[in-house]
């Protein structure tokens, strides 16, 4: 079964992509769609198996992969509580974003492919997540950044997208160098990379001290620092995060998949699968929570000002994937997964909402063109809000449950930055709930402005008072331009509600991110949580943090649901009764307003440190290093000195006889000079 | 036959071939049809000859097998022929890629035809001889030999340019090699003979093995090629018809690596443990510094023959761990990038015979009216940055692993070259691949046809099989690699212990 | 002082320092390179009759006999060269002999 | 200063100084001039060491014969006086260190000739100079004297094929050709019609 | 002293072609005039039979006429390439002196005599042989230098080649005066063994003065520069045999004297051949670069391969002058092969010798620019053909004495070399086509695809090679 659940979507991908072209459209999005259908079905079967029932854990080795000396590399089926759950979100998602992409990728000339890239990933997700070795999960992690970049990438003419794929790739890979250097030295130390043998092995190298990069250091902490590099990149933690709101060039349903539900929470998997490792270096953990605390609150502080739909839920994304380190970084793995289980939901449900609400506006992306479309799209728009309700944390509602622990976490948490993250991530409540509900004001509420300023204006004078924003999006708003196969510019834009097989998936997961919190919430993070994660997860002899949560002092409980209150009515009050006052605080606030407009200058500043060099060094080395230096000196100077010396020596070629007799004599002096000397002896 | 063995007949196959193909009198059509399905024939002939080599090649064993001896200079210097688990892959991957060539050449190649072919069977001769020869003088032969038909194949298949990148080529390489050849001499005079089997019996002093080593490493460095003797490559690379970059980046390349396996590390340990330092150094620097330069490149064939460069940056940092990992992924890695390299260059040959540029720029968008390729292309791509499941992914991580246990630093900068990798590949990939396309002369261009496929699916599949079932490979090589290490190790010990006794 | 071998030596250096001073400094016709040649030859033979006495050894005049013999012979050929050389020229100026070069 | 040693220096220095007039002469012919005095005076000093039949071989090969061919050949092509060109001069002083150089060190060693020990000069033949070459030069040295035959031969040779110029429309009369003749052969009669002149 | 019938089977060879010399001049000068021909033909069938008179002398080694004349392997091995390579100059000569109106009978009798003279040298025992040897080859060399007498550039080529050469024989005389004077023999062997103890300067002067004058035939740096001159004003066919036979006796005698006579002071001739051979592996590669003319370009050629022959006779020991040995075999036959390629660049009726007329000739005409090609490689010493092998041995040798800095000079000397070796080949292989040549005559053709053949094929079957110059090495050093 775990056999089928695993490779049904390789085999979806494979027919699809094979022989999608032959096949046509639609028997390709049928044939991976039920596929994936089926692995999902079984995946909740599992679930119940091995987490909720009693189905030991087991790791079935499929065939070797890799063996060289002492390293032996299976390709094998780790099935446990945590590898089911992550499958539940996986497939679940990923079926419903194929049954959805059905409808919402209906013009697209390239489904085919679109769903056999859509399995693709779904298979690499899960091989990451039943890898039982870190190289199979690096397969996996890999694996998902290529089906990443060829979704990013899937509509290849527009050149933002080709940028934001590659950039997508690229940043993950900055992550994975990390990730595989962690994989080396563990390695190196245990001699072995499964993660039974490093479970054992870590305990026992907890304290010691190593020589690595000419520095003596603590062997986990720097293990486990190394193996968050990979997760910050993939779940693009701050530093690494700059990929994930340009991966939104993607279609809106690989958003949901990839770039919301799955992929991103790969970090945070990571991390829970290795809880024996970071649980043994507190200072790693640290660090953890630190970054996760940082992106929560950096990314909700520009979410606050994007106006773009789906980049203000990426870096809500982004901000709940800081949530979910921080919770790791407390020790509360479990947590972090159960915030990961319900995000999975409410995420994927806001970002094919969105969806949803760009078909309506035909591929228009911009909130400052929507406003009152309530009326027009009125099941998107409740799907919407309960995606909304849940992501900020109303009570009783998935996020509620999730995200209040996790503040409770930080709160109780003993880590040097444990009160740094409690503050940030109450701030970033707060935050989270301001802009999830400005999206929503600014889509379904208020005036209908796409309306008055026709698609045609598109980029004009409805926005000449933005030219910043112009600047900083020349890219996407070509891209947009450019991106006009729905042949719809110049007709008066209808909003038009999306069809059953769009809306059916979001009425599942408006279930899931209204109830999942209610009913998993004693298995992941109550009374049932033993015997739910058994040996899945690792908690510490000293991690105390699941019983300190109970004890945290009222205010501590209540804080998030009192920040989400304020969030929510700052943004009536701001998107509802005075639509002026954004705008006048923005004037009136403008260099902190461009600052997070343009995303803390993290692009810039990139840009001017890594990527510019880069090219600046590659043409230094190519032109300075290999043309004038390496050629220069090497060949080309010596076969210019050689034809140089050739040039003298045809010269002492005078063709006078005395010359010649004159080198005759000038050698044989010389020969009985030297011997003369006393060259002998 | 004649006393010969099965090596004998994979090395002169290819001439038997060759001398058919001379007798072949004229310029007509037909002539030229005979002389393409005779080379192709000869080429999958050896193909198969190799592949029962390899049944009865015994992978358990390290020995070397398949051995064969016979007279031949007198004094020493005896005809030589045996693999072991280090040499076998290579054989393979030669007469592999040789049908292969022959078939990119089919059409792209209309003059001289004759003379092409001879220099390919030829050409394939020696290279399958440098794997098999287990005597240095005969081994040197089949080594420099090699020159002289990928001199020609530059020079008269050659593009625009061909004349300086063969006389680069050509110069570079003589340069390097005989300074080995001093070497070669030099171990003859103190063990009275070139046998290779007894060579790697004999024991030399510290400062002889260095100077031995430093010999040995000019001309394998060169051929790798490594930084900074590593300029040759671009400029042959580019200027060789599509075929020859095959043969130069999947094999000629592998010489280099194949020379420090077979040659440095097991007869000069001590100079080889002391040198390793350097060794690292450069390849860092190697792996770096060409990916750096690959990226602003405005030529394809520049573009992969800079990554090939950082490939086999990757191939000597393992081989230097002298670690199983290390060796082994290096191994794994140069069989790996023979596939996957050469893959990439009967790519850009596929698009050059359509549009005969080179030049980037001058593509862009043919995912639309070339999806096959798209495929094949990116396959390779992904393969060439690296990624796990392609073949690409097994050499690179093994390598690194085992550098990683030699020396962190170099670990991790050499880590640092699978993000710049990335970098460039995609950013090759998309320039040619994707975006609009808009160039009317890119939009007439068919799609790969079916002798293209021919050439390029066997790689496909390999590509992928040995990423996800590297085992053949690993395997094979394995007792010999585990050997070489034995071997090494005790003698590291043993010099130590000498040392240690003189003072 | 009694003339011993070394007188004789010393005289046959000198005038073999001469004949060669001959061909290098000479810039007037080739004729003179060969009479220079010549008084190389007789500079030799000078020495190895010079040795043969002094040692009592006939070789040495045999050996200058031959030289003798075979400097005539050169001389000979040599002029026929010259000549040939003329007759293609119309000069014998050394330095016109320098067709060839490089 | 005894009779010899004064012979010597008389012989060695018009020897010297006429071989450096031979190459400082303008005049080629007072070149050859000076050769033929150069080898006369060798001859003295063969004398002096009591090589006579050397000394007479070099007068009478040499003077007689070498030098007189070059004096012909001299004359023959009548080569203009040469005047010392200026470019030349300028490694003349050169030339003439690396020459004086090479002069006092061959001065030097043949100076530090000494007998080898062990070798000691045989005892002076009794038979004269020219008995004592001939006893040997036929039996011992048989095969120098063939061999300087044949370069004798190759000589010839050589300056017959390189100066002998068989021109072309040069009558030449050929002797047999001549004998073999007989009337028919050299006597057309033709026959004249009376009265009508020829 | 041994009985004449012994002398003379000693002497075979010599005997042949001095008897053959004298015969052909007979029947030059009384044969018919028209028939000139057939005096060539005769002289190959007596070079023949000197060389096969050779496979009779099977006994090791003999002293003959008084001591001055040495018949041993060595020298068989040597007058067998030295021979061979007159046989084949010949064999070239027929159809170019044709065509040139210079097919004088005189020719080949002066190529015999010379390879008479060669023969002589080879077998020298002394100074005295040494002188009339080297006289006799030169004498007849000067001539034939001068041969295309209506010819300036081969008038000038012969005048340059004897002024110089009498200038090197008036060092080699004074050398020997010297060595005479100082040890007072002119015999090799007794001169070794008067050499054994610490040699005076005298001794020394003498050496480098006689080393001077045979360097001078070898053409080593600095006494190559008539080279150039010589080899490109000569006919092509003499050139041949100058590049050819010629340095094979030069070689030959000083291989000899060096081994023999001053075995004893072996740390002083090394340090001036180790001098000569960098020099002349230097002035050989950088020299032949900037040329045009194909002879100009093969005479710094073998200005170059003399040096990298001494490499093997600086190392002084008999793996070194096996080396040579082998080395010399290959070089004539490369070098023989390749003038017969120059001897086919032949437009309408006119022979040409630029490079750059062989542009294209792959195109033209296969299988003259493959020869070119390989001959060129292997020149160059490219594996697997013979010229490879020969640097091999000789550089082995030179390893296993010590010398490696000589032998690292040598390789980066031999890699400039390839240079211009390389750009005869690409010119022939990557050129547009120019004119195409005329096709040559069968003898030429054949010899060039001979020695093609052997230069391919001599991988295969060098072991007799190597074996019989063993064997000839160690006949060689009996001290």
């Amino acid at each position: 079964m775990y056999t089928a659940i695993v490779f049904l979507p390789l085999a979806g991908f494979l027919i699809a992509g094979l022989f999608g072209r032959q096949l046509g459209a639609r028997p390709s999005e049928i044939v991976t769609t039920t596929f994936l259908m089926i692995a999902a079905l079984l995946s909740w079967v599992a679930f119940f198996q091995v987490g909720v029932g009693q189905a030991p854990m087991s790791a079935p080795v499929l065939a070797n992969w890799i063996s060289s000396g002492t390293m032996k590399i299976d390709w094998a089926l780790r099935i446990d509580t945590l590898t089911v759950v992550m499958m539940v979100v996986i497939n679940t998602v990923s079926a419903l974003v194929h049954l959805y992409s059905i409808g919402y990728m209906h013009e697209d000339p390239h489904r085919p492919r679109f769903f056999a890239y859509l399995s693709l990933f779904t298979f690499a997700m899960l091989m990451l997540v039943t890898a039982d070795n870190l190289v199979q999960m690096f397969f996996g992690w890999e694996g998902v950044g290529l089906a990443s970049y060829l979704l990013i990438g899937f509509w290849y003419e527009r050149p933002s997208a080709n940028a934001a794929a590659i950039k997508a790739f690229v940043v993950n890979r900055v992550g994975d160098f990390g990730f595989a250097l962690g994989i080396f030295m563990l390695f190196a130390l245990t001699g072995s990379v499964s993660l039974d043998h490093i479970f054992a092995a870590a305990p026992g190298l907890a304290e010691k001290t190593v020589h690595v990069f000419g520095m003596d250091v603590n062997a986990m902490t720097t293990i486990c620092l190394l193996l968050f590099m990979g997760a910050m990149g993939k779940s693009a933690q701050f530093l690494l995060h700059t990929w994930l709101p340009d991966a939104m060039e993607g279609p809106t349903p690989v958003s949901a998949l990839i770039h919301a539900a799955t992929m991103v929470t790969a970090g945070v998997f990571m991390v829970a699968r290795l809880s024996p490792l970071f649980e043994t270096s507190p200072a790693a953990l640290n660090v953890v929570m630190f970054f996760g605390a940082t992106t929560a609150f950096f990314a909700a502080t520009v979410g606050l000002v994007q106006n773009d739909i789906k980049r203000v839920i990426a870096y809500s994304t982004c901000s709940q994937l800081g949530y979910m380190f921080v919770a790791c970084g407390a020790g509360a793995y479990n947590l972090a997964i159960f915030h990961l289980f319900t995000h999975a939901f409410f995420k994927a449900l806001l970002f094919l909402g969105a969806g949803s609400v760009i078909h309506a506006m035909h591929h228009e992306q911009d909130m400052r063109r929507m406003g009152g479309l309530a009326k027009h799209i009125p099941i998107t728009f409740w799907m919407m809000t309960i995606g909304t309700v849940a992501l900020t944390g109303f009570p009783l509602t998935a996020g509620f449950f999730s995200k209040d622990a996790i503040i409770e976490a930080a709160f109780v948490a003993q880590r040097p930055s444990a009160l740094y993250a409690f503050f940030l991530v109450v701030i970033a409540a707060g935050l989270t709930s301001f802009y999830s509900w400005r999206l929503v004001f600014m889509t379904f509420f208020g005036k209908e402005k796409w309306a008055e300023a026709g698609h045609d204006a598109h980029g004009h004078d409805a926005h000449a008072n933005h030219a910043q924003y112009d600047d900083a999006h020349a890219h996407a708003a070509h891209g947009h331009a450019a991106h006009d196969d729905h042949g719809h510019g110049h007709h008066k834009l209808e909003p038009h509600e999306s069809p059953n097989v769009m809306l059916i998936p979001l009425y599942v997961l408006a279930l899931g991110a209204l109830f999942a919190g209610l009913l998993f919430k004693d298995y992941f993070i109550g009374d049932q949580m033993a015997a739910f994660w058994k040996q899945a997860l690792y908690f510490a002899k000293t991690n105390k943090v699941l019983e300190d949560m109970h004890h945290v002092p009222h205010f501590v409980a209540m804080v998030a649901t009192y920040m989400m209150l304020i969030g929510l009515i700052v943004a009536i009050w701001f998107y509802i009764f005075s639509p002026q006052t954004p705008r006048r605080l923005a004037e009136s606030q403008r260099p902190l307003y461009l600052f997070l407009l343009n995303k803390w200058y993290f692009d810039e500043l990139y840009n001017l440190i890594f990527v510019r060099p880069a090219f600046w060094l590659g043409r230094l080395f190519w032109k300075g290093g290999d043309g004038r230096i390496i050629d220069g000196l090497g060949p080309n100077g010596i076969s210019a000195r050689v034809d140089d010396i050739a040039g003298r020596v045809v010269k002492l070629q005078t063709g006078y006889i005395y010359h010649y007799a004159f080198a005759m004599l000038v050698g044989l002096a010389a020969i009985i000079t030297w011997y003369m000397l006393g060259g002998v002896r | 036959m004649f006393g010969f063995g099965i090596l004998s007949g994979l090395i002169f196959l290819p001439l038997v071939g060759a001398a058919f193909i001379l007798s072949l009198r004229g310029e007509s059509e037909a002539v030229l049809r005979n002389t393409r399905w005779a080379a192709l024939l000869t080429t999958v002939a050896t193909f198969l000859l190799s592949l029962y080599a390899w049944s009865l090649f015994d992978t358990s064993s390290a020995a070397f097998q398949l051995v064969e001896q016979k007279a031949w200079l007198g004094s020493g210097i005896i005809y030589k022929l045996g693999v072991d688990g280090m040499s076998m892959p290579f054989v393979l991957l030669t007469t592999f890629l040789m049908p292969i060539c022959i078939l990119a050449s089919w059409e792209s190649i209309t003059t001289r035809v004759k003379e092409y072919m001879i220099a390919f069977l030829v050409l394939e001769t020696l290279m399958i001889g440098v794997f098999c020869a287990l005597d240095l003088v005969l081994f040197y032969l089949f080594f420099e030999g090699g020159l002289i038909p990928m001199f020609l194949i530059i020079g008269v298949w050659g593009g625009k340019n061909r004349i300086y990148a063969s006389f680069k080529f050509f110069l570079y390489t003589l340069l390097g090699s005989l300074l080995m050849l001093l070497a070669i001499m030099a171990m003859y005079g103190v063990a009275g003979t070139t046998d290779i089997e007894v060579l790697l019996k004999t024991t030399f002093s510290s400062t002889m093995q260095k100077w031995l080593w430093l010999a040995f490493f000019a001309s394998f460095a060169v051929k790798m090629p490594m930084w900074p003797v590593h300029t040759w490559l671009p400029d042959a690379h580019v200027e060789a018809p599509t075929a020859g970059s095959v043969i130069l980046a999947g094999i000629l390349l592998k010489m280099g690596g194949y020379g420090f396996i077979r040659f440095s590390l097991p007869m000069f340990p001590e100079a080889s443990a002391y040198f390793a330092p350097l060794v690292w150094t450069l390849s860092v620097i190697a792996i770096i510094y060409t990916s750096l330069v690959a990226m602003v490149q405005e030529d394809m064939k520049k573009l992969i023959a800079y990554s090939s460069v950082a490939h086999m940056g990757f191939v000597t940092m393992g081989l230097f761990a002298m670690n199983p990992q290390g060796v082994q992924g290096a191994i794994f890695q140069m069989i790996s990038h023979g596939l996957v390299s050469g893959a990439l260059f009967l790519c850009v040959g596929v698009v050059y015979d359509r549009l005969h540029t080179r030049e980037i720029s001058a593509y862009g968008g043919l995912v639309k009216n070339m999806p096959m390729y798209a495929v094949v292309f990116m396959l390779f791509t992904m393969a060439n940055v690296g990624l796990p499941g392609t073949s690409g992914f097994v050499g690179e991580f093994l390598t690194l692993a085992g550098a990683f246990r030699s020396n962190t630093w170099v670990a991790l900068f050499a880590t640092s070259g699978v993000i710049l990798s990335a970098a460039y590949a995609l950013f090759l990939y998309r320039r040619v691949i994707f975006g609009v396309l808009e160039k009317p002369a890119l939009m007439k261009m068919p799609d790969l046809n079916a002798r293209e496929l021919t050439c390029l699916v066997p790689l496909f599949v390999l590509t992928i099989y040995y990423g996800v079932r590297p085992g053949p490979i690993l395997d094979a090589c394995a007792p010999a690699v585990d050997l070489l290490i034995k071997n090494y190790q005790t003698a590291l010990a043993a010099a130590k212990t000498a040392a240690v006794a003189l003072h | 002082m009694e003339i011993g071998l070394t007188h004789y030596l010393i005289v046959a250096a000198i005038l073999f320092t001469i004949g060669i001073a001959g061909i290098i400094l000479n810039h007037k016709n080739i004729i003179v390179i060969l009479m220079s040649v010549e008084l190389i030859l007789l500079a030799v033979n000078v020495n190895f009759v010079a040795f043969s006495t002094h040692l009592g050894d006939l070789v040495g005049q045999v050996f200058s006999l031959l030289i003798l013999t075979v400097a005539a012979a050169e001389a000979a050929i040599g002029l026929a060269i010259l000549v040939t050389y003329f007759r293609n020229r119309g000069s014998i100026d050394v330095d016109d002999i320098n067709m060839m070069k490089g | 200063m005894s009779l010899a040693a004064a012979f010597f220096y008389l012989f060695s220095a018009v020897m010297l100084a006429s071989a450096f007039m031979v190459i400082a002469a303008r005049n080629p012919v007072h070149s050859v001039l000076f050769l033929i005095l150069a080898f006369v005076s060798a001859s003295g000093l063969f004398i002096l060491m009591g090589a006579e039949f050397l000394a007479m071989i070099l007068v009478v090969v040499y003077v007689g014969a070498v030098a007189v061919l070059f004096l012909f050949v001299v004359m023959m092509l009548d080569v203009d006086f040469a005047e010392l060109k200026k470019g030349m001069l300028q490694y003349m002083p050169l030339a003439a260190i690396i020459g004086i150089v090479v002069a006092i060190e061959l001065v030097l060693v043949v100076g530090g000739w000494t007998a080898r020990p062990g070798a000691a000069a045989k005892p002076a033949d009794t038979v004269s100079n020219t008995m004592a070459l001939g006893r040997v030069l036929y039996t011992q040295y048989a095969y120098f004297f063939q061999a300087a035959g044949l370069i004798l031969l190759t000589a010839m040779i050589g300056a017959i094929v390189l100066t002998l110029h068989h021109k072309p429309g040069v009558k030449r009369q050929n002797i047999a050709d001549q004998n073999a003749r007989d009337r028919n052969e050299a006597v057309e009669l033709k026959k004249v019609p009376s009265r009508t002149g020829v | 002293m041994d009985s004449l019938s012994f002398q003379l089977a000693h002497s075979l060879p010599e005997v042949v072609m001095a008897i053959g010399a004298l015969f052909l001049l007979m029947l030059g000068a009384f044969g018919a005039g028209k028939r000139d021909w057939i005096i060539t033909e005769v002289a190959i069938a007596i070079l023949g039979l000197a060389m096969l008179s050779m496979l009779f002398q099977i006994d090791g080694k003999a002293l003959v006429w008084n001591g001055a004349f040495v018949d041993d392997a060595f020298g068989r091995f040597m007058k067998m390439l030295a021979i061979g390579g007159a046989l084949v100059s010949l064999l070239l000569s027929r159809e170019f002196m044709a065509r040139e109106h210079i097919d004088f009978f005189e020719f080949p009798v002066l190529v015999m005599l010379a390879t008479l003279g060669m023969s002589m040298l080879i077998s020298a025992n002394g100074l005295i042989a040494l002188y009339v040897g080297l006289e006799l080859m030169s004498l007849a060399l000067y001539v034939i230098a001068a041969f295309h007498r209506d010819n300036l550039r081969a008038s000038e080529a012969g005048l340059k080649y004897f002024a110089l050469g009498a200038l090197s024989s008036g060092m080699l005389l004074y050398g020997s005066s010297l060595l005479y004077g100082f040890t007072g023999t002119v015999n090799f062997p007794e001169l070794a063994a008067a050499l054994q103890d610490k040699p005076s300067l005298g001794v020394i002067f003498g050496l480098v003065f006689v080393l001077a004058g045979l360097a001078f035939k070898m053409s080593l740096v600095p006494f190559h520069m008539w080279t150039p001159d010589v080899y490109e004003g000569a006919p092509t066919p003499v050139t041949a045999f100058f590049a050819s036979a010629a340095k094979m006796a030069a070689v030959a005698i000083t291989v000899r004297i060096a081994i023999t006579a001053f075995p004893g002071i072996k740390l002083q001739w090394q340090q001036i051949l180790i001098f000569v051979s960098i020099l002349s592996m230097i002035v050989g590669a950088f020299g032949a670069l900037g040329q045009t003319n194909i002879k100009r370009l093969m005479a710094y050629s073998s200005i170059g391969h003399m040096g990298f022959a001494m490499v093997g006779l600086a190392a002084g020991t008999e793996a070194g002058v096996s080396g040579i040995l082998i080395y010399l075999a290959i070089y004539l036959v490369m070098t023989l092969g390749t003038f017969a390629a120059i001897l086919c660049m032949r437009v309408g009726n006119h022979y040409v010798e630029n490079i750059g007329d062989l542009a294209g000739l792959s195109r033209n005409n296969g299988l003259m620019a493959f020869a070119v090609a390989m001959m060129m490689f292997s020149l160059a010493g490219i594996p697997p053909l013979a010229g490879f092998f020969a640097k091999y041995y000789v550089f082995a040798a030179a390893i296993d004495a010590g010398l490696y800095w000589l032998a690292v000079i040598g390789m980066l000397a031999s890699t400039v070399a390839a240079f211009y070796y390389l750009r005869v080949v690409k010119i022939v292989y990557f050129d547009p086509p120019a004119r195409s040549f005329e096709r040559a005559a069968i003898e030429v053709r054949g010899v060039m695809t001979l020695s093609l053949v052997f230069v391919l094929a001599f991988v295969i079957f060098a072991g007799p090679i190597v074996e019989s110059a063993s064997a000839a090495a160690k006949s060689l050093v009996w001290y």
